[in-house]
């Protein structure tokens, strides 16, 4: 294993030093790893939280400040948050206004995070939860954990938090942030396996001229295995695979996440993006706004997942909004 | 050799099964890597070494359901991912169930069914879902048949890690339906459940406190 | 070779696609490989203009728009552009008021600038070229072809960006970007060498416990082979190396940029960042503005550079001045 | 067999170069990757390409010093990197010193010469700093020997290949003063470069197409 790291067990630790270093617009609370924006809280404001395992940034920690999050809760690497971690964020930007948890679907981060919401509410504060569930690769939920969260959660931070800046009230906020939910569907494929600080070795093997299609963000082996293709012949595939479970017809527009999952230079996914564009635009289908780059990564994994969000008025105009965050800006 | 659970053996349970996971954890995280995010070892390491910290830290005359409830709460706090709420609750659950200074087999059996009951309202697993509850379930029956045939503590625990043991084996051809090894699908047969394996260890963890 | 690309002759073609297809508000001129901003021409502006072999996105391409560049010439994967391209590029934006070319100082690209250069000035285009030369790795310019440019690109392109934007005259633009090149250090180590779609193997190999330090951008091996040691080892060094380099005393202010080669998780690269800033801070140097991320990439290497840039009141201000390009956004 | 540089031989020659490029491009790369950035043979290969389109589009009546030239030309704007804009120069260099429907060997020798010139003008590089100076220098000099002493241009071109040759071999030993080559410092030795191999892979061209 090699990493630029001092022992596994630090990481996330050392990780926020250099988060608090880096970053004076946030503030980082050490002790029970939280990362907020310095001028929280803010009265009147629904305070919008998200969280997960460490090992996907600049999720969530990237995406915190206005228009955006108002606290991330890093887990350890791959690990959800503890409750703990997440009634300190709640309280640390509770304004009065309530708060909403953007809550990937995984049973570890749905379990955490609802204990704390309970907590939460014991204290008097009004918590909604918007569970995150874009990715198509998991296909039965009735015998699964359920779909999983992906890149869309980086369009639900960004138009849920748009709509919080604005002051909208928590039922108003959860439901853009569910609106979003159901607009967008994604998909991943890897070309070689993540490696944990903590395991030291790859998730998994794949030989030289394979990969894994429709992985998740956590180093887990996909659904199947595929000989590595063309760029063309590999995002046709991926787009064919969200559109199967979309709602979209010639004449839609959306916005396009081509996220890379940590490993994959940026030129690559240029490479992906432009395919995107192409097999899209051969269904009449327009990317309305696109998004290129690592936002929702999974260490070291080389790879892409792409997220679809069909898009409308309203998601367009949260979408552009002005946001300013270590990840994302707007102007 | 111990009779009943009472203080000591609560204690002495849980420096068992902090000892097995330290001893075990990259097994149970090369298992998770296998089906899983490859996190299941160091997270119930770094919990259980949290527990033993915690249970310094209570007072001389606490009883066992204080000391298990105390290591449940601090497994939440500690460990996160789905094994954190479902352990922590588990022993929450077991320790809210045992008030006394010390209780029979009979009402440790009890005890370990309502944490049983805990996990399964908090994952809705049931058993084939290839999860804890797959080495769970088998164990806390196995304790309980034999509360009901007279056993003493030290052959009834010895029979429930066998159970867990058994039963953490037998998810290997399973294909999971919870947690994510179920985003595998038909990917998962094949390996050795992370949770039921750790949930086997900690029923051995109990049986070696007893004769211990 | 697992890469996202069609094939590796298209690389450069299909990327600019996919770029042209992302970013409405640049032009991307598809037959000479040129990015430009979309409202070029600028009347009266000078034209701030790049380019380097591709590769190391997101520059240069990546800083291009309003308070960085006007335009980015990318050349093949690691191989400079060709004169061709860059008087492309300086005839889609010749405002009248000359351009400032940022060279980084390698043979090719050098000798591919200066010769565009030359065809410009026969055109009446007044042409100032700038060298970027900040890698201390290379230590005797005698016997080499001069230190490397690196990271600092960054803030030279940023800084002189921001003049730009503000009406600068040419020898006002070159002048300030000059004084952020000879105010700036870097130095880099590599875990992993790179893989250019061309040779389809890694440029060097690398035992599981070795790195090379001081390397370049270019996948070319370092000075030196050594072993993996912990975080806070390793950048205690590389802070050593470019200090012993610099004219930094306890009190000076520093930009530092922390740069992560494509293939390191940004996890890491904040690791490292605590690491540095702990370093500094115990020199009394303090990091008055931080950057942490992938800037400066060599393709799918593992490792990160450090650039220290000495601040001064007017770097810091144009440092922070607005900007607004695909990587880096300044309110 | 071709007595005098003329067209036919000019186009030869760039012919050849392109096949041979074509044919030892992954070698040139896999030099380039050991002390370089593993380009160089791409570079030359997309280059060349480039030429042979560029060939066929010159009138049927161009000199030899045009289509030299216009290869020359072709090159910078295509190769990009340190090699396309010294070979380029090179190329026009020779270009420019052929403006005769044909040239002898000792008017190819001189320009050679100036093409050599060009590329040193440019890189400022001398024999030693282990470039493509290396062999494109003891060819030329084995050219200008040849034509003073009088041999065909068959047998001068061979000589001077063979020089080339050589003069590639002999930059293994060699430090590295020049290009990217020279970051690696002592790292450099042991590794024969990559322009210098090119350089003798293009006189060995000129010497096949002679005979051919
Ligand atoms: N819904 C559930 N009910 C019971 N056990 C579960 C459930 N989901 C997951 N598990 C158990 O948790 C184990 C994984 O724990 P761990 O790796 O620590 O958490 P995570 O899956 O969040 O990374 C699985 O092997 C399984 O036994
Ligand atoms: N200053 C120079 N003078 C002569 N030849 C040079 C010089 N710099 C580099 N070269 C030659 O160029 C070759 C590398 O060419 P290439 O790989 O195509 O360009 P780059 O180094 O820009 O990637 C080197 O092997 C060397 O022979
Ligand atoms: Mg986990
Ligand atoms: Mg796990
Ligand atoms: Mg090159
Ligand atoms: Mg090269």
């Amino acid at each position: 294993m090699k990493k630029l790291i001092n022992t596994p067990e630090s990481v996330l630790d050392d990780a926020l030093t250099g988060v608090a270093a880096a970053h004076p617009e946030l503030t980082v609370d050490r002790e029970n790893h939280v990362i907020h924006r310095a001028d929280a809280p803010r009265p009147g404001k629904v305070a919008l939280i998200s969280g997960g395992g460490s090992g996907h940034e600049p999720l969530h920690g990237g995406f915190v400040g206005p228009g955006m999050l108002d606290a991330a809760c890093p887990g350890e690497v791959f690990t959800s948050p503890v409750p703990d971690q997440v009634l300190a964020a709640l309280r640390a930007t509770d304004g009065g206004a309530g708060a909403v948890l953007i809550v990937k679907n995984y049973t570890g981060d749905v379990l955490n995070f609802s204990l704390a919401a309970e907590l939460a509410a014991e204290e008097g504060i009004e918590v909604r939860t918007v569970l995150v569930n874009d990715d198509v690769a998991v296909e039965d939920s009735t015998y699964t954990a359920g779909r999983r969260g992906t890149g869309a959660t980086v369009v639900v931070e960004k138009v849920a938090g748009a709509l919080a800046e604005r002051g909208a009230k928590a039922a108003e906020v959860a439901s853009v942030a569910e609106r979003a939910v159901a607009a967008s569907r994604s998909f991943a494929v890897a070309l070689t396996a993540a490696t944990t600080p903590a395991a030291g070795r790859p998730g998994f093997d794949l030989p030289e001229d394979q990969i894994e299609v429709g992985v998740g963000i956590h180093g887990e082996p996909g659904r199947r295995r595929e000989p590595l293709r063309p760029a063309r012949e590999l995002v046709a595939e991926v787009v064919e695979t969200i559109l199967a479970d979309h709602t979209l017809t010639a004449g839609d527009e959306v916005i396009a996440l081509v996220n890379g999952m940590g490993g994959t230079p940026l030129i690559e996914l240029y490479i992906v993006h432009g395919e995107v564009a192409a097999r899209l635009a051969e269904r009449g289908i327009t990317i309305a706004r696109a998004l290129v780059g690592n936002y929702v990564t999974s260490l070291d994994m080389a790879g892409f997942s792409l997220t679809l969000t069909k898009a409308d008025p309203e998601l367009l105009e949260l979408w552009d909004a002005p946001a300013r965050t270590p990840a994302l800006h707007r102007p | 050799m111990r009779y009943d659970l009472d203080r000591e053996l609560a204690l002495g349970w849980l420096r068992a099964a902090a000892a097995a996971v330290e001893r075990r954890h990259e097994e149970l995280t090369a298992l998770d890597a296998a089906i899983g995010d490859g996190d299941h070892g160091s997270n119930l390491r770094r919990g259980f070494a949290a527990v033993i910290t915690a249970l310094d830290a209570l007072p001389a005359d606490a009883s066992p359901g204080t000391v298990l409830t105390k290591a449940g709460s601090t497994l939440i706090s500690k460990v996160g991912g789905a094994s954190g709420p479902l352990y922590g609750s588990a022993l929450r659950g077991v320790g809210a169930a045992l008030p006394a200074p010390s209780a029979d087999l009979t009402e440790l059996a009890q005890a370990l069914r309502a944490g049983l009951g805990a996990v399964q309202k908090l994952g809705g697993a049931v058993v084939g879902d290839k999860t804890m509850v797959d080495a769970f379930e088998p164990a806390v029956a196995a304790l309980e048949r034999a509360a009901f045939d007279g056993f003493t503590l030290r052959e009834a625990s010895a029979l429930a890690a066998e159970a867990a043991e058994a039963g953490a084996r037998a998810t290997i051809p399973l294909q999971a339906r919870k947690g994510r090894a179920s985003y595998l699908g038909p990917r998962s047969i094949g390996h050795q459940d992370p949770g039921a394996t750790s949930t086997a260890l900690l029923f051995r963890a109990l049986a070696d406190a007893v004769v211990s």
